[in-house]
């Protein structure tokens, strides 16, 4: 336990530096006597990919949630690229990208409408260049006028993800994205995520799949109980035997 | 401002467009409408109370029970697939959300109220004729401020354990007096009197919609906030 | 604790001051004009005056017990 | 001890309510009741003032204790709404001859009354107590707001249906002894109230006291 905390530590202040792209300090997330985020800090690089993992109930989503800016943290405070962050802040919106396993489509809408709807909730100038962009990086551009409700459920997974990027944000936030993906849309998920963390974005992403969780990933943590009990860069991780620290780190705290 | 007014129409363009292809709030509103038209015309013992007498109050009533059917769904839609976590993540700001989402409900509701006055001039034989123009103006006013006032109270209900049920007992007490706007006017505008006498009426309940408009506008944030 | 005797010392003494206000109206009964029909008659105010108080003591007592007993529930959670 | 000073104050102004006070002649011995509705009454609006305006700075500062002082107050304005619109049919029904009219304030205390029954109702059905508390401040703001509208429309609306004639309870000039005793009341039943809505406020603050200790020997 107190190995763990000790290099968790170390791990935080390391990854301390002044040029971060998305940083929080000790946040904290409570739902009455509930604490779904213990103070948790963390500090991330343009082009560093986070996987967070961790067992049910361990806050990942509440985390996620506050870096998004869909949630207000109890206490702690956000950061990106040096400036501090508040609930209201609508700038905030326009430099993160979230991408849920919920979708956040209208399912009458067609795949260019939901675009289009966002792209203007967004601001965008240039949408119709960029809608047809997006569809056809993911793979969608021959089901442009189908309403979401007759797409698949890959084809929507992969409209949710041309969405969530439609703005280009600098930090993509994703929950569980690869749940009930068929291979060939967890395929471009994995390509876009790819491009996404080797064209300098920082991405933060949440999964129960060990494995594609740390096939992208430069850093890996490990939450429980609402903070991270376990935190190392990729490099420094034997990926045959994360399965079974995994488990170690999860029953031991 | 642009953006503003742009995020408010791209809202507005949104739930206009979905109504349009499910039809599951005019369609349940209107039913509701007639329906509730025909049962009132039996409710009516016609040997004792002349129909036009109490038609105002019961149009009221009608758009008030049937606004609250289409009003209380609004974000039920949405909830699908998360899609208002979508808005609310996006850079649109709370209170233009909330000012699309009422101006949309408002649309609908509006054309609601329309309909409601129409059965109930069939059904009670109103002759709405002479003071036609006011009559749908205190309508458009009197669906405003509800529409406000339901679309606040909905996001509120749709937060909870007890959802939609909880709708009417937090917005009927504080629908109380533009149902006394609302039906003192139009009451008297159908049976013919002229407009000075409802003047302060109307500006009453032009008051009363303004004020639910902004008070919704500026505590929605509060609401949808997570 | 010692919030929860006030509380509980005021609830009681306002549940047993609804029966003083009974003494009060037997007193201002005495006072009546004894026409009997007639006071007969009249004695529905008494009667809703009796009922008006009360209601308010009992409310207010009601109100102080109920605050001594979740009190009494919050320390009993605190001492744990 | 302001509890304790309402609490000798009740029974002072029962002693002056009940022995002491002069008949009213025109209403007879009801009038009485006048001495516990009219506190009670005030003594409502006020919890419900402090309530609402808790509410907002709450939503301002968010600042729990606020919320605190708003649900402690609007608990208590429930409890004397409730003793105001019991005890008014009582002393209707015998000044006016019928238990309900909608005169004006009795019609704006029950509708009052039932917004903050949706203010309690809003608190316990929400699963996150962070958003019940935002909620019930929204249903209390918007209320209160609603106050002005609610008052002007009831008197408006009598006067479209003229009620019976009825009698204003407060005549211009009361005789001393009953002014007295209705000072005697208001006082009484204001110091009762702040004595206990303090206690109802410090439960909380023990409540939250408590769940945060919880808190910790779960973590």
């Amino acid at each position: 336990m107190s190995t763990v905390q000790a290099e968790t530590a170390r791990a935080v202040d390391s990854g301390h530096r002044e040029s971060a792209v998305l940083e929080a300090r000790g946040l904290v997330r409570e739902y009455g006597p509930v604490v779904a985020v213990d103070g948790i800090d963390l500090s991330l690089d343009a082009g560093e990919f986070l996987t967070i993992f961790g067992p049910n109930g361990a806050g990942k989503s509440s985390l996620l949630g506050m870096l998004g800016g869909a949630m207000r943290p109890s206490r702690g405070t956000v950061r990106i690229r040096g400036a501090e962050l508040s609930y209201s802040d609508v700038g905030w919106r326009n430099r993160v990208g979230i991408l849920s396993h919920r979708g956040f489509l209208y399912a009458r809408l067609t795949a260019e409408e939901n675009l289009r709807f966002y792209g203007r909730l967004f601001g965008l100038s240039d949408l119709d260049e960029r809608v047809s962009a997006r569809l056809d990086r993911v793979g969608l551009s021959d089901r442009a006028g189908f309403q979401v409700r007759h797409l698949s459920h890959g084809m929507r997974q992969r409209l949710a993800l041309a969405r969530a990027l439609l703005h280009d944000p600098d930090v993509v936030l994703l929950d569980e994205p690869y749940t009930g993906l068929d291979p060939s849309a967890a395929q471009v998920l994995r390509t876009v995520l790819e491009e996404l963390r080797d064209g300098e974005r920082t991405v933060v992403m949440v999964t129960h799949d060990l494995r594609q969780g740390l096939q992208l990933a430069t850093r890996v943590a490990i939450q429980v109980a609402g903070r991270f009990a376990w935190e190392r860069s990729a490099e420094a991780i034997d990926t045959n035997g994360f399965e079974s620290v995994y488990h170690r780190v999860v029953e031991r705290t | 401002m642009s953006l503003y007014l742009r995020q408010i129409g791209a809202i507005v363009r949104k739930d206009l467009l979905l109504e349009l292809r499910s039809r599951e709030r005019m369609t349940s509103m209107a039913a509701f409408a007639v329906l509730a038209g025909v049962l009132f015309s039996f409710s009516i013992d016609t040997a004792t109370v002349r129909p036009q007498d109490v038609a105002a109050g019961l149009v009221w009533m009608t758009l008030v029970f049937g606004g609250l059917l289409g009003v209380g769904r609004t974000f039920h839609l949405e909830a699908q697939d998360g899609a208002f976590q979508g808005v609310l993540t996006s850079p649109a700001p709370k209170d233009a959300v909330f000012l699309a989402k009422t101006f949309a409900n408002f649309v609908m509701l509006y054309l609601v109220s329309l309909l409601v006055l129409a059965v109930f001039a069939l059904f009670f034989g109103l002759d709405v004729g002479q003071n036609l123009r006011w009559v749908v103006f205190v309508l458009g006013l009197g669906s405003l401020g509800f529409v406000a006032l339901g679309t606040l109270f909905a996001a509120v209900a749709t937060g909870t354990s007890m959802g939609e049920t909880l709708l009417p007992v937090l917005v009927f007490p504080l629908l109380v007096p533009m149902v006394v706007y609302g039906v003192g006017s139009t009451d008297r505008l159908i049976a013919g009197r002229p407009l000075a006498e409802v003047e302060g009426n109307i500006r009453m309940l032009g008051a009363f919609a303004l004020a639910a408009v902004a008070a919704g506008a500026a505590l929605f944030r509060f609401v949808v906030e997570d | 604790m010692r919030a929860i005797k006030i509380l509980s010392t005021l609830g009681v003494v306002l549940l047993a001051l609804s029966a003083l206000s009974a003494v009060g109206l037997a007193q201002e009964m005495e006072n009546l004009p004894q026409a009997s029909d007639l006071a007969r008659q009249s004695l529905r105010p008494y009667w809703h005056v009796f009922a008006a108080y009360t209601i308010a003591i009992v409310l207010i007592g009601g109100w102080a017990v109920s605050i001594a007993r979740r009190l009494r529930a919050v320390e009993e959670r605190l001492l744990d | 001890m302001l509890t304790l000073l309402g609490l000798a104050g009740l029974i002072f102004l029962f002693y002056l309510s009940f022995f002491w006070v002069s008949t009213e002649i025109r209403q007879g011995i009801a009038q009485r009741i006048f001495y516990v509705h009219v506190p009670a009454a005030w003594t409502a609006f006020l919890a419900f003032g402090i309530s609402a305006l808790c509410s907002g700075v709450y939503l301002w500062l968010r600042d729990d204790r606020l919320d605190r002082a708003a649900m402690a107050a609007a608990e208590g304005g429930l409890v004397f709404a409730t003793i105001m619109l019991t005890t008014g049919p009582l002393w209707g029904k015998i000044a006016w001859g019928t238990y309900w009219t909608w005169e004006p304030r009795l019609t704006l205390t029950l509708l009052l009354w039932f917004i903050y029954l949706g203010y309690f109702m809003v608190r316990s059905s929400t699963e996150d107590p962070e958003k019940g508390k935002r909620f019930a401040a929204v249903v209390a703001i918007v209320g209160a707001l609603d106050i002005p509208f609610i008052h002007l429309s009831v008197i408006w609306f009598r006067s479209l249906h003229p009620e019976p004639v009825v009698v204003k309870p407060e005549g211009p000039s009361l005789p001393g002894d009953m002014l007295t005793t209705l000072f005697t009341g208001l006082a009484v039943f204001t110091v009762l109230f702040l004595g206990l809505f303090l206690f109802r406020y410090a439960l909380e603050g023990l409540r939250a006291e408590a769940d945060l200790r919880a808190r910790r020997s779960a973590a």
